[in-house]
């Protein structure tokens, strides 16, 4: 696949990928970084009824200590350099989920002054359909999000600086 | 009917000569008022009349419907006398400014550079006039009628309309 | 000599306790707030330009956008300047359902704001607990609607469709139990002495200096001035109900929280009121060039599907002239100021938003005090970005 | 029998070490799931359930995090000053563990012939027949405990950002005087105990089934102490310098990865010292009914002790609010060191008179 991994796949390096996978998807940890509407059923969903925690979710105010940014409401064009400077703050790996239909693609606001999307700027991993989406619809796409972890390779070798973190194509 | 309303009277009695028009639609009475004394006309509504709270401040734009290109308006309320009046005022895109009314409400202030924002009308006297909703380099004023819905750089869709 | 100098501080668009996307560039002289510059926009999205191009039904769910803590109040405003501007009259049930979740709204609001504002002070068991109970809301406005947050449920001339017979149960059952929750929250914070330090003779600002600055709502009447628009110039029928307008007194971050507390004791009355003088009847005005025809005939006649064809794609036409309607949302005067050029589309639709005005009285609340205090006075403003940036 | 070495057998070596690597990997085990613990707690005070998919009832939990924090990258600003940056994290994690030195968390237990005292920094002397230990105990906890507070100013400093700044600026001016207040407070104990070793200490609130324990006698001195100790330690109502919703996570605001993770082992191996220290000087250490015919029940006794505390601290954090930080200096030097003063004044005069 031209894929650049010097570990190889033999069973030490996958199971080590796996040990590693298994904690990234235990404790995502997203960043408090709310946009608009869709926020509020983000807190919703972390609070008691639904509770996030119990996935070993909590939220972190500083992007360096997140792993992954939630992009809860409508994206506008002075909002797109903020979250670029946020995004880069954080460190590798890291995921974005684009909740809402904001997010996704603009949603209703076809307007002057809105982003029509938030994957014209950052690599989205999912999408959140909804305006809002349900807390149950964040928390299926949190559960995608740790499915897509799972199947990632590579990631104890890029850890420790070899090669790149991949996820093989379907087969 | 409106040329009873208490307001109207004393406005008529102080400022006869530049009441441009008095309506009453469905309950609400509109004066419009001459641009060169909108200032006096709102301090003397807010000193003698008590009309204390500036609910909204904001403008029209008529473009290819009226002379007056833009309608400044001015939507007060007296909590004393739980009444409300609205104060209109035209102003001509070629002379496209209009004195601040921070001095007589400090509500003015950030909704006077709404309007600056987003109609492009200069207040004069305005003590911070910077743009407020949009970014500090935006080119254009979104709201006025020219400025397109997507924005100028946008190819206006043009797919299967509703 | 040592010379001090002040440091510049921004915080936000990106900040925990910011509530959303507002950005204040802070000077300081150590932790004490020299000057407070807000940057508001980051949530501009053009809903009045949009608007423009929208009729008159098809706006309604832009305005539950606005402020999303209070969908139904945001529709009932909008709706209500519609109603004036076309002169419509609302049947008796609609109006009392339209006034039962207006109440249920400001509860939902409030809970969210009791929350932020409990967890920006520190108390983080508040939050969760408020968020709890608006979860009810949210079931409630799910019954009623088919959505949580978004319920874009009032027509113009009435509602999309009557409620459903469990709703009189499910919401008189949860203003049962809300005052004890109510009580359970001022457990937590009323009598806390921390909390008290916090709160008591922060954010002060004087009744003149309120109305000068145009401050409404809560925030105006936790400075001593008693002035409730539900009372005062009363709306969609609420001269016919009995309720207190609490007023504070001494101007500050607890009397405002006392003011919101009460307020919410109040709307549970309201909505219990209400639902005692529910009684069966239309919930669509008679008006058929504004409303909808019922479903019924939509289905099975030819003039329905015409007549709902017509309303649908190309709106009603409104008479040329402008309307302004003033509602008491839970956050301030939420206003709606609608122009009208004679067509199916507004020629201008100004929101009035009570937070946008509002906060502009950050500066003179929170100057001279500390970060801290800041903070809490983000919270006590109660402010909501998609309503200050539209 | 076998090697010895400065006159003791190779035995009695290998026991001390064995003691000092069980305590220290307990201590470890703790601190990790102080912040399970704390997750689950809080959580079910909110009505929420708390970590639950990570193993059986979330119990994996830190080990996953752990594990993720490790392989993350790390990201050291380019404006910020390297060294400084990189070792802050190691100097508030360091003394935080090394306090552990002296708290005495048993009896004496014998092992091969060899008594053993349950204490890190401890021996036992047999032809003195007693316990020896650091006769400074308190003083060393003071001074460990007070270099801490570099780690967190140098991470505040060296990170190059105004709210680590500010964060670092609030945790020194916030632990300087809880120190001194936490430090005026429990003088009247020692005024009491007449020594500042914590073996001896637990020793004299052996007696009368728990009656004997400083709780009772400075009740004043103990409420003191523990809620300076909660100051000095940055748990809430006191904690300011990560305080999120001003100061987005204060003085580690800038740092990731394993960084992170050492101050924030750091905040729960300081919570579980202070928890340790307060039922050492307080609530009779290890004390406890039978001890004296099973001194393997001591240990037990301590660590219940310590985790109620423990579960004090997290009972508090859900409850309260957070102090501003003008009011947490008044309280400091304006409430606890005027009232710790004139404690240690009526302590003396009883004293004196009885």
């Amino acid at each position: 696949m031209g894929v650049d991994n010097p570990l190889g796949d033999n069973v030490i390096t996958t199971s080590l990928d796996l040990l590693v996978n298994w904690s990234r998807k235990s404790s995502i940890w997203p960043m408090t970084f709310g946009l608009a509407c869709c926020a509020i059923e983000m807190m919703a969903t972390g609070a008691s009824h639904n509770d996030l925690d119990r996935f070993g979710i909590i939220f972190r105010a500083s992007p360096r200590q997140s792993d992954c940014i939630i992009i809860a409401g409508t994206v506008t064009k002075k909002m797109l350099p903020v979250i670029m400077t946020v995004y880069e703050q954080m460190p590798e790996p890291k995921w974005v989920i684009a909740m809402g239909a904001c997010a996704c693609s603009g949603g209703i606001f076809d307007t002057y002054s809105v982003v029509q999307g938030i994957d014209e700027a950052l690599p989205v991993d999912v999408y959140i359909p909804g305006c809002p989406p349900r807390p149950e619809a964040l928390l299926f796409g949190l559960l995608k999000l740790q499915d897509k972890i799972m199947k990632e390779r590579n990631s104890f070798g890029s850890a420790i600086g070899l090669g790149e973190r991949y996820i093989p194509e379907a087969a | 009917m409106a040329e009873n309303n208490r307001a109207v009277l004393k406005l008529k009695e102080k400022f006869a000569a530049s009441i441009i028009d008095v309506v009453e639609f469905r309950g609400e009475v509109t004066v419009t008022v001459a641009k060169d004394v909108i200032i006096e006309v709102l301090s003397f509504l807010k000193q003698s009349l008590q009309f204390n709270l500036l609910t909204d401040l904001t403008a029209v734009d008529y473009l290819g419907k009226k002379e007056e290109r833009f309608m400044m308006v001015y939507l007060l309320y007296s909590i004393p006398n739980k009444d409300r009046l609205r104060i209109k005022t035209p102003v001509t895109e070629v002379e496209c400014k209009i004195p601040t009314a921070t001095q007589v409400w400090k509500t003015a202030n950030w909704l006077e550079r709404e309007v600056f924002d987003l109609f492009g009308i200069t207040f004069d006297g305005h003590p911070d006039l910077r743009r407020i909703l949009m970014t500090d380099d935006w080119v254009g004023h979104p709201l006025r009628k020219d400025y397109p819905l997507q924005g100028p750089d946008r190819e206006p869709y043009k797919g299967r309309l509703s | 000599m040592a010379t001090t100098e002040t440091m510049t501080l921004n915080m936000g668009p990106q900040h925990p306790s910011t509530h959303g996307v507002l950005r204040l560039v802070l000077e300081l002289d150590g932790e004490v707030v020299v000057k407070v510059t807000p940057h508001i926009g980051y949530l501009h999205r053009g809903i009045e330009k949009l608007s423009e191009h929208r009729t008159y039904h098809q706006i309604l769910p832009l305005t539950d956008r606005l402020d999303y803590l209070a969908p139904m109040s945001n529709n009932l405003g909008y709706i209500l300047a519609v109603e004036k501007l076309m002169a419509v009259e609302v049947p008796e049930r609609a109006e009392t359902i339209r006034i039962i979740m207006a109440e249920l709204t400001r509860l939902e609001s409030h809970l969210v704001w009791i929350a932020c504002h409990a967890l920006d002070i520190g108390a983080m068991t508040v939050f969760i607990y408020a968020f709890r109970e608006r979860e009810t809301v949210m079931e409630i406005y799910e019954l009623i609607s088919g959505a949580r947050m978004t319920s874009n449920f009032f027509r113009v001339g009435g509602l999309s469709q009557d409620v459903p017979d469990e709703f009189v149960k499910k919401v008189s059952d949860f203003i049962d139990v809300m005052p004890g929750y109510l009580d359970q929250y001022e457990g937590l914070l009323t009598t806390n002495p921390i909390w008290l330090k916090r709160t008591v003779g922060n954010g002060v600002i004087s009744a003149e200096d309120a109305i000068d600055i145009g401050l409404t709502g809560p925030a105006l009447r936790g400075s001593g001035v008693d002035w409730d628009l539900r009372r005062d110039n009363p709306y969609s029928g609420y001269d016919k109900y009995q309720f207190k307008v609490p007023v504070g007194e001494n101007c500050d971050t607890f009397d405002r929280y006392k003011v919101r507390l009460v307020e919410m004791r109040e709307a549970c009355k309201i909505v219990r009121q209400g639902l005692d003088k529910l009684k069966p009847g239309p919930v669509l005005a008679d008006c058929p060039q504004v409303c909808y025809p019922p479903k019924e005939s939509v289905y099975n006649s030819i003039e329905g599907l015409i007549h709902h064809f017509k309303i649908a794609s190309e709106g009603f036409a409104a008479p040329e002239g402008e309307v302004y309607q003033g509602i008491e949302a839970p956050k301030g005067e939420l206003g709606f100021y609608i122009v009208s050029d004679g067509g199916n589309k507004p020629e201008r639709l100004r929101i009035r938003p009570p937070s946008f005005v509002n906060l502009q009285a950050i500066e003179q609340m929170s100057v001279g005090a500390m970060i801290a205090d800041l903070v809490a006075v983000i919270g006590t403003l109660d402010i909501v970005l998609g309503e200050i940036d539209r | 029998m076998g090697i010895e070495i400065l006159g003791l057998p190779m035995m009695y070596y290998i026991a001390m070490v064995a003691k000092v690597l069980v305590a220290f990997v307990f201590v470890l085990l703790t601190v990790a799931y102080a912040t399970y613990a704390e997750r689950k707690i809080i959580g079910h005070m909110q009505v929420r359930l708390g970590p639950m998919r990570t193993g059986w009832h979330g119990l994996l939990q830190p080990i996953a995090d752990g594990v993720k924090l490790f392989f993350k990258e790390e990201i050291i600003p380019s404006q910020a000053s390297t060294f400084a940056f990189l070792v802050a994290p190691l100097i508030a994690l360091i003394p935080a563990f090394i306090t552990f030195a002296v708290i005495p968390f048993g009896g004496t237990i014998e092992i091969a012939g060899y008594k053993i005292p349950l204490q890190i920094a401890a021996y036992y002397d047999t032809t003195a027949g007693q316990v020896i230990d650091v006769n400074v105990g308190v003083l060393y906890i003071l001074a460990m405990s007070s270099l801490g507070v570099y780690g967190i100013v140098l991470a505040g400093w060296a990170s190059n950002s105004k709210y680590s700044l500010m964060g670092g600026l609030r945790a020194s001016a916030q632990m300087i005087s809880y120190e001194l207040a936490a430090g005026l407070s429990i003088i009247a104990v020692f005024m009491l105990s007449g020594t500042l070793s914590l073996t001896k200490i637990v020793e004299l609130q052996s007696g009368f089934g728990g009656f004997e324990w400083f709780l009772f006698k400075q009740p004043l001195a103990a409420f003191m102490f523990f809620i300076c100790s909660l100051a000095e330690i940055n748990r809430t109502p006191f904690d300011l310098p990560e305080a999120e919703t001003e100061l987005v996570s204060g003085f580690c605001t800038e740092y990731s990865s394993m960084k992170y993770a050492m101050f924030f082992m750091a905040e729960y191996a300081n919570m579980v010292t202070v928890c340790a220290l307060t039922v050492t000087l307080f609530l009779g250490g290890w004390n406890g009914p039978l001890t004296a015919s099973m001194p393997l029940l001591g240990p037990v006794y301590f660590i219940g002790k310590v985790y109620f505390l423990m579960f004090v601290c997290m009972w508090i954090r859900a409850t309260l609010p957070r102090y501003r930080y003008d009011q947490l200096m008044h309280l400091g030097w304006k409430v606890f060191i005027p009232v710790a003063l004139v404690n240690i004044v009526v302590t003396g005069i009883i004293g004196y008179f009885i």
